[in-house]
């Protein structure tokens, strides 16, 4: 078949998956109510009301009230903002320092590989926690802290699994070619070693986008993530969940949103990831 | 024989790392803000006693003779004395160490138990019906997602407050064990899920699985005994890489379900900075997670002998 | 759990389980941090008890006589220690000396033994006490769970730790760190405290104490009746209310959660007392602590003997006006977005806490309230340890966090005195007022070493109305301690000091 | 009665019709080749047969017929114990076909256990009884070693004797050979060979689907020729070599080079082949056709018999028989082109051992080499050879254990020196999927090297347009990925990228192995074309003796790490003096000579592996002709008066077998 042909049909086949477009129209729902939410339902999401505490969802609160009789939904569609970019950032930072590592590692071998494989054993073993204190000791109470540990605390899985899949391509043929033709190591690693790995990242980064969300959260009851008042989805998660007895919709409600936002991400990459490898993987002589 | 050399390098290897683990412990541990005294001094101790206190348990000397001193204890096989409990460490990381290796492991279990069957099945019907992919994304996404606090709370409203099934908490009996067990488990077959599913998709495609089909062998034995074994090895990389992070981090976990494992002792260790706690635990947590590695890569050689080729 | 019900259908073969919420990390009174502790008691006896009303009453201690720095103490007869070593005048110099020896590195009961000389033992059931100075609170110092007299046996063993020895109603029989303690009824216990209704041996032929540090945990093990008797606060505390099988009483305690305004930053009094008025104690108290608490004017607990209920009027009580015209009167006039300004600056203040439950719940309170007012704060949340450290460096405006005081004069000392100030020459410095007034310094110096208690409390009196008009430590509330049981267990009570009568559990029909 | 009856078959791949309307019979003792272009669904068709397609392929009718019954519409669980037992399967590629961490044994226990054979020592004996006929030594130890332990030739024999093993009526096997050597293949050959034979298997029937028609001529009974999904032609074997009825299939036989004519220009067919998803109305094959007829273009001719036992889908069959009375028109003879006589490569006292925990591998074994500029090296050899390695080390991409490479007087793996910073050298590697990026367009691929160079940007495009122009590729394939590509194609823009920075030397590691024979031939008339253009260096790395007599203006056989003989092409294809050339020359299955004919040296045993080489003359082992003194002393690679290097104690005493006519 001709490559136009071809190449229309990927573009086509690119949104004709049944995956990505029910990620598309996820995250889309997603994004209205974080963006357009703020805007129509215009709502203090600070404004306490000590005595409407863990109110039910009434007329006067859509979603009922949190510990501090805060109006949930306000807060709800305040934190969206701030929870997505959070999440992406301190999976993604992890996710790429740690990839390269594991690229590099996998990809230049030797003594270097093992060396490198060992620390990221090392990395492996100190808790997530003690990496976290360490950082906001030294960059202070920040989102961008709790964001940085996080992605410290990523990205050893990361180096081993890319290095796992690194190591074929070592001595895969269009890598000799490329030697042969004189490319340099960085050439080598980024233009054709990263690319071919990339579908794996995707579905790596996929699965941890959620989990950075949720993560951030749980360093927050320590001072390391957002700061008071502002919430995000997993703070109101894990403030949710203390009470979730008595109100049960203070925590459901951010669990839902989180829920909405991984599916999203989770069928968008799936649908990507998938299209990567059938472009490479199936037409090939046998 | 090979072996042998091969797990003697590997040991060898990890001594430096332990090493590594120690100084860069004793360092983080001293590096950040708030020091042991402060921590137990609290609100209401006279400031006088306090700087007594510090005196005595060594704080005043200088870093170097602490870690020299630290160190010379190491290699005598003494973690040291914890400051608050005033146990030796070793003694407190035998008492959780079992607990937590019993948790962690029912977790992985649960999760390949709950993991291969999804995934072997998933990955069998694949071609057939165009909407398992999605629902499948979708369950496991939500398996995945799903934090484990949340989780935890959920389980033991339904299944130990609600119909009352299994303990609330603690550590009495296998019981106890299967609510926690399920909350580390049920996320992590999420991800153990897709990766059954990748990797048994990847075997059945390769070209032996035809050639033993056109042999005539039963498509069940066929699945047992030549596509599993064969979609092991990224199964088994991913449940060492969990298995290390559940050793020390099954903290939420354990909290809700005041289970006494490593997790929370490591957790309290650093918050009060309990700094022979942490050293030690930390040095033996990682020293685990060296030999689980140490492990898997034999246990790869086994599975696969080519690797001892390359 | 599920044995439980059995628990109670073997004859006088009764188990109790108690789930405690904080573990302790010794059980060695000399070097326990934890101000309550209900296993200590269960163990270990003091010399002497705090009775409600204020008054000392005796325990292991028949009576005692006080001259100057020193007090006599005659001490009961037939008592023994779990291990079998008997009780006697040894034995209390044993435990006291064992407290300011160095190689103890002991905790708490060393600031609290204070300037402690030496015992001296008169004869086998007559020891003698002595102080470098005479100490007001000597007998309420004894009555504290940390000078608890442990086994003089076990304790030169140095194995009190993670098997204590004490003469208390029950015995020591296993402990799973982390997870449970186990003790069994002392069959030979009497004991002469006027404060427990039970004088004899226990009930209960078992307690286990559970540690469940999650309030839910803690919660659905009281609702399911894998435990019996439990604390809780919050959320949780509202929902075991509304339970059926479950009997609550709530007990007024000794500690207080209170707000630190650092005089160095504030140093302004009109700004402080606004801050004060800004603040809805009524709406802190339904909001984070679930309504389980009071409201208190002065920096020293309710229930503490030397509390003056007479400070109210010094205080500046919440009034939203009153706090615009201090400002006002400070200088400040309200900007275009509402935040009061002076000289074009704004009014913004940090509020400095730990980042663990409650605090930054009262945090986001208190912000919200001095924005009603126009003043913006900036909250900081840090983890525990990291703000001991941080709040010590004086950068914060307002520090929220918590004291307890048994001992008015000398715990006042330490979180007022001017030679408390952190500062370079005393980093542990526990004052985080920042502020120095002599006057208060003078009064509690004198209370401290004052031994009539008339006296005493007129001069605690006067240190309360001092702090009280400077309105650098205020008190937010003071908890209840709220404590919820099964239907079955009978004699919930609790001692001033928040830790339960143990001795008069007892399981009902 | 036949032995597999097939009708009307039709199989889909979503819009690809693979195998379209394909009817056809297998009697038993029948030995019938299938042959056609790459694509043209034979190895659908073979799958089809027992219903092993991918679940994704859709039949569309028609029915197939094996001993009688019907598979057509059996259910699956029916189906399941006919595989192996009265259809057994040999697949391509014989390492991967074989589960990689099973012993062979374990294989062989499976399927006969599948069959219902409990008892676990008869299926032992069974299994080594099954090895043993397939002409495997000492299967005792065989049984328990992994696919990895086993010799390329021994995996496939082990694979052969797996779809033997249940005594299946029929064996249907897809590109049994493609992967190996001559002398391996011509044992496989022979294996085959005793299906329909008088003797034990003499009942049964065979389809062997092949490349190489060669191959197909000397064993198959018959040849059915595929085009585009359908059969379009069914002769007996003799009948078609000497005429074939259908233009495809005459083209087709005029692609492949022979032996026994002179070397010669390009007869590759014309034009590309057809787009399976998007099929013209008339014969598939009439864009490309010499002979058509105005109906080819809208009326799709049926298969119909023509008499000899003979059927064809030819509008014009007439015409094709007419033009085919001649026999294959001899090419144009093409010129060698003239070296220069300067030294281009050297090589001196060459070794590379490869060593791991626990064995050390000689790949190379003291090598000593010349390569002038202008000529073409051909390096043929076993599997095994150490014919990779020595191309890797004149690359620079493998560090020699000792010994020296010069390439214009430079390190070639030193990445200062002038050879590698101007790119004077460039390979192109085996696989040509392989050896592109498959995350890269064309033009990035080709481009790659000038951009290594700092070519600016404009220069760069005009180079690669001109390259692609060079390779006869249009400027519309720039933008595609590799799999996007044919084979072909591919190969292509690999020459394309080793043009793109002007090098003066060319490595090229085995470029047609992959390719069918039509592409074949394509790419060496192209090197040959490039060459004389451009007075271009080629080391070529090859097993394929026909294609080496083609392109090499000299030969290097090499042996377990050695040179055994280096000659002129002329005079070693006129009269090789090593016994090992010798063997490889004529184990060639000739595509120009009918089966019987032409007499066969098959080496018996497999090639030692490099692991232990035999003492003495490596070659010993296997040699005909071996004496006492070959067992003991290895024979220097020695220059005679003739000019002629041969590392051989007796050089010439093996004479190469005539052909019997
Ligand atoms: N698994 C598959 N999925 C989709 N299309 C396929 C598959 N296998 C083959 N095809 C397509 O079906 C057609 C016939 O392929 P097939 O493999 O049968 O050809 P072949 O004659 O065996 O070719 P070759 O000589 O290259 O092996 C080709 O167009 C091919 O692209
Ligand atoms: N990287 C390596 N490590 C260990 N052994 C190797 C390595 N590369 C090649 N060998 C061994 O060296 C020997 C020569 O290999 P080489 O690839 O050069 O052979 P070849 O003649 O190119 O074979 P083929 O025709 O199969 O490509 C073989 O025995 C091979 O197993
Ligand atoms: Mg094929
Ligand atoms: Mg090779």
């Amino acid at each position: 078949m001709s490559a136009t042909a071809t190449r229309a049909r990927s573009r086509r086949n690119l949104f004709a998956s049944p995956m990505t477009r029910v990620g598309l129209v996820l995250l889309g729902i997603v994004a209205v109510i974080t963006i357009v939410g703020p805007l129509v339902y215009d709502v203090s999401p600070t404004r306490t009301n000590a005595m409407d505490g863990y109110a039910p969802p009434s007329a006067a609160y859509p979603l009922g009230t949190d510990q501090l009789g805060r109006d949930t939904l306000a807060r709800l569609l305040h934190a969206g903002l701030l929870s997505i970019p959070a999440g992406l950032l301190a999976v993604g930072i992890g996710a790429v320092i740690g990839s390269l590592i594991g690229v590099a590692s996998g990809f230049v071998g030797g003594f270097v590989d093992n060396t490198i494989m060992r620390v990221v054993d090392v990395l492996l073993s100190f808790p997530t926690l003690l990496t976290a204190i360490v950082v906001v000791a030294i960059l202070g109470p920040s989102v961008t802290s709790a964001i940085i540990a996080v992605s410290i605390a990523a990205l050893p899985s990361y180096a081993r699994v890319m290095r796992g899949s690194v190591l074929p391509l070592r001595s895969a043929a269009f890598i000799q070619a490329a030697r042969v033709s004189n490319t340099p190591l960085y050439r080598l690693l980024f233009v054709h070693v990263l690319p071919n790995v990339a579908d794996v990242l995707i579905v790596l980064l996929v699965i941890g986008m959620g989990n950075g969300i949720v993560v951030l959260s749980a360093l927050s009851f320590l001072g390391i993530g957002v700061q008071p008042p502002q919430a995000d989805w997993g703070v109101m998660l894990t403030e949710g969940v203390d009470a979730i007895y008595t109100a049960p919709v203070a925590a459901l409600a951010p669990a839902v949103m989180l829920m909405l936002t991984v599916l999203g991400i989770n069928f968008l990459g799936e649908g990507l990831g998938a299209r990567l490898r059938v472009d490479t993987a199936r037409r090939r002589p046998r | 024989m090979s072996f042998v050399r091969f797990a003697a390098r590997r040991v060898l290897v990890t001594v430096p790392a332990a090493l590594a683990v120690l100084l860069i412990t004793f360092a983080m541990i001293r590096l950040v803000p708030g020091d042991p005294v402060q921590v137990i001094a609290g609100t209401n101790l006279d400031p006088q006693v306090a700087e007594e206190l510090r005196e005595q348990l060594g704080l005043n000397d200088p870093l170097p003779v602490q870690f020299f001193d630290y160190l010379g204890q190491v290699l005598r096989g003494d973690l040291g004395t914890s400051f608050l409990t005033h146990q030796p460490v070793t003694t407190i990381v035998a008492e959780r160490l079992p607990l937590t290796l019993l948790l962690t492991a029912a977790g992985v279990g649960v999760g390949l138990m709950l993991s291969l069957p999804i995934g072997i099945i998933t990955a069998l019907r694949h071609s057939r019906r165009r909407s398992t992919g999605l629902t499948f994304t979708a369950a496991t996404t939500m398996l995945v997602a799903t934090p484990d606090f949340l989780l935890g709370t959920v389980l033991v409203s339904v299944l130990a407050v609600y119909v009352q099934i299994f303990p609330v908490a603690g550590a009495d009996g296998w019981t106890s064990l299967v609510l926690p067990a399920l909350a580390l488990g049920i996320p992590l077959a999420g991800i153990q899920a897709r990766v059954v599913r990748t990797s048994v998709l990847d075997v059945l495609n390769r070209p032996f699985v035809r050639t033993l089909r056109a042999v005539g062998i039963p498509q069940r034995r066929l699945v047992a005994r030549n596509v599993l074994p064969n979609a092991s090895i990224p199964v088994l990389s991913l449940l060492s890489v969990e298995f290390g992070r559940l050793l020390a981090g099954a903290l939420i976990v354990e909290n809700i379900f005041s289970w006494p494992g490593l997790g929370t002792v490591i957790f309290d260790s650093i918050g009060r900075r309990d700094l022979p706690a942490v050293q030690g635990e930390i040095l033996v947590v990682a020293l685990l997670i060296l030999a689980i590695n140490l492990v898997m890569d034999i246990v790869y050689r086994i599975v696969d002998p080519r690797i001892a080729l390359s | 759990g599920s044995d439980s019900d059995s628990d109670s259908s073997a004859s006088g073969d009764q188990i109790l389980r108690i789930a405690e919420a904080v573990e302790q990390p010794t059980l060695d009174p000399a070097r326990n941090i934890q101000y309550l502790s209900d296993e200590m008691a269960a163990i270990y006896d003091t010399l002497v008890v705090l009775n409600a009303d204020g008054s000392i009453g005796p325990s292991l201690a028949e009576s005692w006589t006080v001259e100057g720095p020193s007090i006599t103490f005659k001490l009961r007869t037939g008592v023994k220690f779990h291990d079998g070593t008997p009780f006697n005048a040894e034995a209390v110099k044993a435990a006291l000396d064992r407290v300011v020896d160095p190689n103890t590195k002991a905790t708490n009961s060393k600031s609290v033994l204070g300037p402690y000389d030496n015992s001296q033992v008169i004869d086998e059931n007559t020891v003698k006490v002595t102080w470098k100075t005479p100490v007001g609170a000597a007998l309420i110092n004894l009555a504290n769970a940390d000078l608890s007299i442990p086994s003089p046996t076990a304790a030169k063993a140095d194995t009190l730790d993670a098997k204590p020895v004490g003469t208390g109603p029950y015995k020591f029989v296993s402990y799973t760190k982390g997870d449970k303690l186990e003790v069994e009824r002392n069959p030979d216990y009497t004991t002469i405290r006027p404060d427990l209704a039970n004088k004899g041996a226990p009930k209960y032929s078992k307690i286990i104490f559970q540690y469940v540090p999650n309030a839910s945990t803690r919660a659905n093990l009281l609702t399911t009746g894998a435990v019996q008797v439990g604390q809780l606060t919050g959320p949780d505390a509202k929902r075991l209310a509304a339970t059926p099988t479950l009997n609550n009483a709530a007990f007024p305690g000794i500690s207080e959660t209170a707000l630190w305004i650092n005089a160095k930053k504030v140093p302004d009094l009109n700004v402080r007392k606004a801050i004060s008025a800004a603040i809805d104690r009524e709406a802190l108290i339904q909001a984070v602590a679930g309504g389980y608490a009071e409201v208190n004017w002065s920096v020293v607990p309710t229930i503490v003997p030397g509390y003056d209920a007479n400070v109210k009027s010094a205080v500046a009580g919440y009034d939203q006006a009153q706090a615009k015209s201090l400002l006002a009167a400070a200088g400040y006039t309200p900007g275009s977005d509402g935040v009061m300004t002076k000289d074009g600056k704004p009014l913004t203040l940090t509020i400095l806490s730990a980042a663990e439950d409650p605090w930054p719940a009262l945090d986001q309170l208190v912000q919200d309230q001095l924005a009603q007012v126009g003043i913006k704060a900036e909250i900081k949340t840090e983890e525990f340890a990291t703000v001991t450290q941080t709040r010590r460096k004086g950068d914060q405006h307002i520090y929220i966090g918590r004291y307890g005081i048994l001992d008015p004069a000398g715990n006042m000392r330490i979180l007022f005195a001017c030679a408390n100030i952190p500062s370079a020459q005393v980093p542990l410095g526990t004052n985080l007022t920042f502020n120095c007034n002599p006057e208060v310094d003078k009064a509690l110096e004198a209370a401290v070493s004052e031994t009539d208690i008339p006296k005493r409390d007129a001069l605690l009196s006067q240190a309360q109305q001092l702090m009280a008009a400077d309105h650098t430590a205020l008190v937010l509330y003071q908890p209840k301690s709220v404590v919820f049981s099964a239907k079955s267990v009978r004699g919930i009570g609790m001692q001033p000091d928040g830790i339960l009568k143990i001795n008069d559990l007892e399981p009902g029909a | 009665m036949s032995l597999l009856s097939v009708r009307d078959l039709s199989i889909t791949y979503g819009d690809v019709r693979a195998v379209a309307n394909v009817s056809f019979d297998v009697a038993p003792g029948e030995r019938v080749g299938i042959v056609g272009e790459s694509g043209s669904g034979k190895t659908t068709l073979a799958l089809a047969l027992m219903r092993l397609l991918p679940p994704w392929a859709g039949q569309e009718g028609g029915t197939v017929t094996l001993d009688g019954i019907n598979l057509s519409d059996l259910p699956e669980q029916r189906l399941r114990p006919l595989r192996g037992s009265r259809a057994g399967m040999v697949f391509q590629d014989p390492l991967t076909s074989f589960d990689p961490l099973r012993t062979l044994g374990s294989h062989l226990s499976e399927g006969l256990r599948a069959h219902g054979e409990r008892d676990s020592r008869r299926r032992r004996d069974r299994a080594l009884r099954v090895l043993r006929s397939v002409g495997l030594p000492a299967p005792e130890q065989l049984l328990g070693r992994r696919p990895h332990e086993l010799s390329g030739g021994m995996r496939q024999r082990g694979l052969i004797a797996l779809g033997l093993s249940n005594e299946p009526r029929l064996l249907i096997a897809d590109e049994p050979t493609t992967a190996l050597d001559v002398t391996i293949q011509a044992q496989i050959m022979e294996l085959f060979a005793s299906i329909g034979a008088p003797g034990p298997r003499a009942d049964l029937g065979l389809v062997i689907v092949s490349h190489n028609l060669g191959l197909v001529r000397q064993l198959c009974t018959r040849v059915i020729v595929m085009y585009a999904g359908g059969i379009v032609e069914d002769s007996p074997v003799e009948e078609f070599f000497a005429a074939p009825r259908h233009p495809y299939a005459k083209a087709l036989n005029d692609a492949t080079p022979r032996l026994s004519l002179p070397r010669g220009e390009v007869r590759s067919i014309p034009g590309h082949a057809v787009d399976l998803a998007d099929l013209p109305p008339g014969c598939p094959f009439e864009p490309r056709c010499a002979y058509r007829l105005d109906i080819c273009a809208t009326t799709e001719p049926p298969l119909v018999a023509i008499g000899d036992g003979r059927r064809t889908a030819c509008h014009n069959v007439a015409a094709v028989a007419a033009g085919e009375a001649a026999g294959p028109a001899p090419a144009p003879p093409v010129a060698d082109t003239t070296t220069s006589g300067d030294v281009l490569v050297t090589v001196r006292a060459l070794t590379k051992t490869y060593r791991s925990a626990r064995r050390r591998v000689a790949a190379l074994a003291g090598v000593d080499l010349d390569l002038s500029t202008g000529e073409t090296l051909a390096l043929v050899g076993e599997s095994g050879s150490g014919k990779t390695t020595l191309a890797h080390t004149i690359l620079g991409l493998v560090a020699p254990t000792s010994g020296e490479v010069r390439v214009a007087g430079d390190d070639p793996a030193d990445r200062r020196g002038r050879v590698r910073r101007e790119q004077r050298m460039q390979a192109v590697f085996q696989d040509p999927h392989g050896s592109l990026d498959p995350r890269m367009r064309v033009a990035a691929a080709v481009a790659e090297p000038l951009v290594n160079l700092g070519t600016g940007r404009e220069e760069r495009r005009a180079r690669v347009a001109e390259v692609l122009d060079a390779v006869r590729l249009g400027s519309g394939i720039a933008d595609r990925y590799p799999h996007e590509l044919s084979g072909g194609q591919a190969q292509r823009v690999a020459i394309a990228r080793a043009l793109a920075a002007d090098p003066e030397l060319i490595v090229l590691d085995e470029p047609t192995a992959s390719l069918d024979v039509s592409i074949q031939t394509h790419v060496i008339s192209l090197l040959r074309d490039l060459q004389r253009e451009r007075g271009l260096t080629y080391l070529f790395v090859s097993h394929d003796l026909v294609a080496v007599r083609e392109l090499a203006t000299r030969i290097a056989v090499m042996y377990l790490g050695r040179l055994v003989e280096v000659a002129d092409r002329d005079a070693f294809f006129a009269q090789p003096l090593h016994p090992y050339s010798v063997a490889l020359l004529s184990a060639l299955p000739r595509v120009d000579v009918p089966a019987g004919r032409a007499e066969r040296i098959v080496l018996a045993g497999d090639p030692p592996s490099a692991l232990d080489v035999p003492p003495g003359c490596p070659f010993h082992p296997r040699c005909p002709v071996a004496q006492d003194i070959c067992r003991t002393a290895v024979p220097p690679l020695s220059t005679d008066a003739a000019g002629r290097s041969t590392a051989c104690h007796f050089p010439g005493s093996l004479p190469l077998p005539k052909d019997t006519p």
